[in-house]
């Protein structure tokens, strides 16, 4: 049975993998290279951060209440390094959590908020204003940038989820058969015009865990991991993956311990 | 690289045997335990919908984790399985109309579920053009599968290249089980008669699939 | 409403390096919003820049500028220190200036 | 034609909508700024107009410019330019996106403090050309620079 010592068995693949694999980055003939670049050096969603800061420590809700005695895992109001962190075992809900399902319970615990109403506008409308949630999750990342992931699998339900995620990974469904491998599996991939990144593989895997909260550009906003993955299962045509599902936390696990070690660098930039 | 590679796995091993006694659920438990995740994590219009998430038997065999290899047997029960479902169109022909599946081939939209709300179209999109290269000079194009340029002028456009062409697109496990090609007749995400349209689309020599 | 720029202003050599965002909608008076209705033309229609007062970069936009907008300049004979100032104003006539102080090249 | 082309284009807006605007009194003429506002040259739909409004219809060609754009936009709605001009006394930068509803997109009017340069960001709706106009020691310059527009984001 693939205990340990087939978790180890499938990091080495995956390393033999990288060894290979060419380098997904632009090169100096990418037709699309310098646009990426020209876009990716001034990035508008800079300017959420200071409105998530700004939301971070206002009085609101019906308890009006600021976010300083959320615990991210670090003590009550300890934001550096927080997210690098992240998801992980929290023993007070008794749950793994990752950033966005963690902000949600202290802004219903410590502000009073209902869930269902923080949950039905976290994600925002292209080309708005934009949602709280996104703005609190960008600032309180930000604040873990130049930090190396480091997310660890020391409780049995890290453990728990992290297989769970691996096994949602390779798990095909709906009128596509598509899992997260069909597309993102194998290196120098795209849809259309889009480059796939190449998850199976240590590099890419960093880049896809150090990099959101991003600005999407079709969009106008700064996006989450959550929306990440909901967007995902909506291309593939499945049903709406609930928000701070444990599903999406699973995911997120296992991404983000397959990415330890990448340097944090938020907000990223996305077409 | 390569160094740096096995420092990682050795950081890992050694997180992992840290941990001590912490242990991966097996499979079992871990399959168990995620199926009951899916099955209450997802929200849809209507209960019909929401058994897009149920794997049927293909998929279940075709979910494998990491590297791990089909069994001789499991391909063989996929392909058996792939054969059975392909179906025709009433009229017998399996050949359309090319500009209809010009068209359809670079239509990725119809039948996401947002907001509640199925994408309400009068057909689904054929999707082609997101994972393989068209016409010659289409810029906007992936590559997750195989290029289809010039599909036609390689094979010719025999009934024999028309039926085998209608049933990797019908459903592509009857050739290659467990591939990354959708099976876009057999998931009813495109009908019989869209399919012909694709079918000419790829074979005919007017097609611009098949101009040089 | 209007929401703080975002500006940099970084010495090369002894020319300013200046990199504003901006937040702000730039409609173009098509665009239907999730009630169906037509959000209204909505635009910055120019944005001047300064350098310790004197204006550098004097700027006319149409809606054809993307929303939240980015505008890169180079300022000559800067030094550490100096003020560059940016306001613009939109076809509302609403406003935003903001001000920044050049910083070496870190 | 897909769906998020179709909402592209909406974004980019039609024709007649800015004169309407316009005339609806929603453009702000009445403040002192809006003087200086190239109204003919941002409600032209043809080059050629948008020159004319420019005073720029003798303009030449001009190696000393540079357009930094990419050869392929991913996104129409936020397509980077950067102008560099190397001609002396270089008074003014605009930037024409030919095949939009409104060619013109912005005008840049540099004075004695800041080099020849500038980067935005604009909407262009389709594959075209886009132009830099240089004005430098009163005279007319061009350059052009073809920018393919794919919208992706569907399917």
């Amino acid at each position: 049975m693939p205990t340990t010592r087939g978790g180890i068995a499938a990091i080495l693949l995956a390393c033999l993998a990288v060894g290979g694999a060419a380098p997904a980055l632009a090169q100096a003939d990418d037709p699309l290279g310098v646009g990426r670049k020209m876009l990716a050096e001034d990035n508008p969603g800079e300017l959420w951060i200071e409105r998530g800061k700004s939301l971070f420590y206002q009085k609101r809700g019906p308890r009006n209440a600021s976010l300083e005695q959320c615990d991210f895992g670090m003590g009550p109001g300890k934001l550096e390094g927080a997210t690098a962190r992240l998801p992980r075992y929290f023993p007070d809900t008794d749950k793994v959590q990752d950033l966005e399902s963690r902000l949600l319970t202290c802004m219903v615990q410590l502000q009073g908020f209902n869930r269902d109403d923080v949950v039905k506008r976290a994600i925002s409308r292209p080309a708005s204003d934009g949602s709280d949630v996104e703005a609190l999750a960008l600032y309180i990342t930000s604040r873990s940038n130049g930090m190396k992931m480091n997310v660890s699998l020391s409780h049995q339900k890290e453990y728990d989820m992290y297989k769970a995620g691996e096994y949602l990974f390779y798990r095909r469904s709906g009128q596509t058969d598509f899992a997260c491998v069909q597309c993102h599996g194998e290196a120098n991939k795209r849809i259309r015009l889009q480059d796939l990144i190449h998850m199976t593989d240590q590099k890419g895997v960093q880049e896809v865990v150090s990099t959101w909260p991003a600005y999407r550009g079709a969009h106008f906003v700064v996006r989450t991991m959550q929306w990440r993955l909901y967007d995902c299962f909506w291309q593939m045509r499945l049903p709406e993956l609930k928000y701070a599902s444990d599903t999406s936390i699973a995911l997120i696990t296992y991404l983000h311990y397959q990415g330890n070690g990448a340097v944090i660098s938020v907000p990223g930039f996305k077409r | 690289m390569g160094k740096a590679c096995l420092k990682w796995t050795m950081l890992s091993s050694l997180a992992l045997i840290f941990a001590g006694c912490a242990t991966y659920p097996d499979p079992a438990t871990t399959r168990q335990m995620t199926e009951k995740m899916v099955s209450e994590d997802f929200t849809a219009p209507t209960p019909a919908l929401l058994k897009r998430l149920v794997q049927d038997r293909s998929q279940t065999i075709c979910s494998r984790i990491g590297d791990a290899k089909l069994t001789q047997e499991e391909a063989a029960e996929v392909v058996k399985l792939a054969r059975a479902s392909i179906q025709y169109p009433a009229s017998g022909k399996l050949v359309g109309d090319w500009k209809i599946g010009d068209n359809l081939a670079h239509d990725g939209a119809g039948d996401r579920i947002q907001g509640g709300r199925l994408e309400k179209r009068k057909e689904n999109g054929g999707l082609c053009q997101n994972c393989h290269a068209l016409a010659p000079g289409e810029i906007n194009v992936g590559n997750v599968g195989p290029s289809l340029t010039g599909y036609g002028l390689l094979r010719g456009n025999s009934e024999a290249i028309a039926k085998l062409t209608y049933e990797r697109i019908y459903n592509a496990w009857a050739y290659s089980p467990c591939s990354n090609m959708p099976r876009l007749g057999a998931t009813r995400h495109l009908t019989p008669e869209q399919i012909t349209h694709m079918v000419a689309y790829l074979l005919d020599p007017q097609s611009p699939i098949n101009k040089r | 409403m209007a929401e703080p720029m975002k500006i940099r202003a970084t010495l090369q050599g002894d020319v300013a390096d200046v990199r504003i965002l901006m937040l702000h909608p730039m409609e173009t008076g098509q665009r239907k919003d999730a009630k169906g209705e037509i959000v209204p033309l909505h635009f910055i229609q120019s944005v001047v820049v300064t350098h310790n007062g004197k204006t550098v970069l004097d700027t006319q936009w149409s809606q054809a500028v993307s929303r939240n907008p980015f505008l890169g300049l180079r300022v000559k004979g800067a030094k550490a220190g100096d003020k560059i100032g940016v306001t613009w104003v939109d076809n509302k006539g609403d406003k935003r200036t903001d001000e920044v102080t050049v910083t070496p090249a870190s | 034609m897909n769906i998020s082309r179709r909402t592209f284009l909406k974004l980019t807006g039609g024709a007649g909508a800015f004169a309407a605007a316009f005339a609806a009194g929603l453009v702000a003429s009445g403040q002192a700024w809006a003087a200086t506002w190239n109204k003919a040259g941002f409600e032209s739909k043809a080059l050629v107009d948008v020159m004319r409004s420019l005073g720029a219809t003798e303009a030449v060609e001009s190696k000393d410019i540079i357009i930094t754009a990419p050869d392929i936009a991913e996104n129409g709605a936020v397509v980077p330019v950067a102008i560099t001009s190397k001609l002396p006394n270089t008074q003014q930068i605009s930037i024409v996106a030919e095949k939009n509803p409104f060619p013109l997109a912005a005008t840049f009017d540099i004075s004695g403090g800041s080099e020849g340069y500038v980067s935005a960001r604009i909407k262009m709706g389709q594959t075209s050309d886009v132009w830099a106009v240089v004005k430098a020691d009163g005279k007319y310059f061009t350059a052009r620079k073809e920018v393919k527009v794919t919208v992706g984001g569907c399917g």
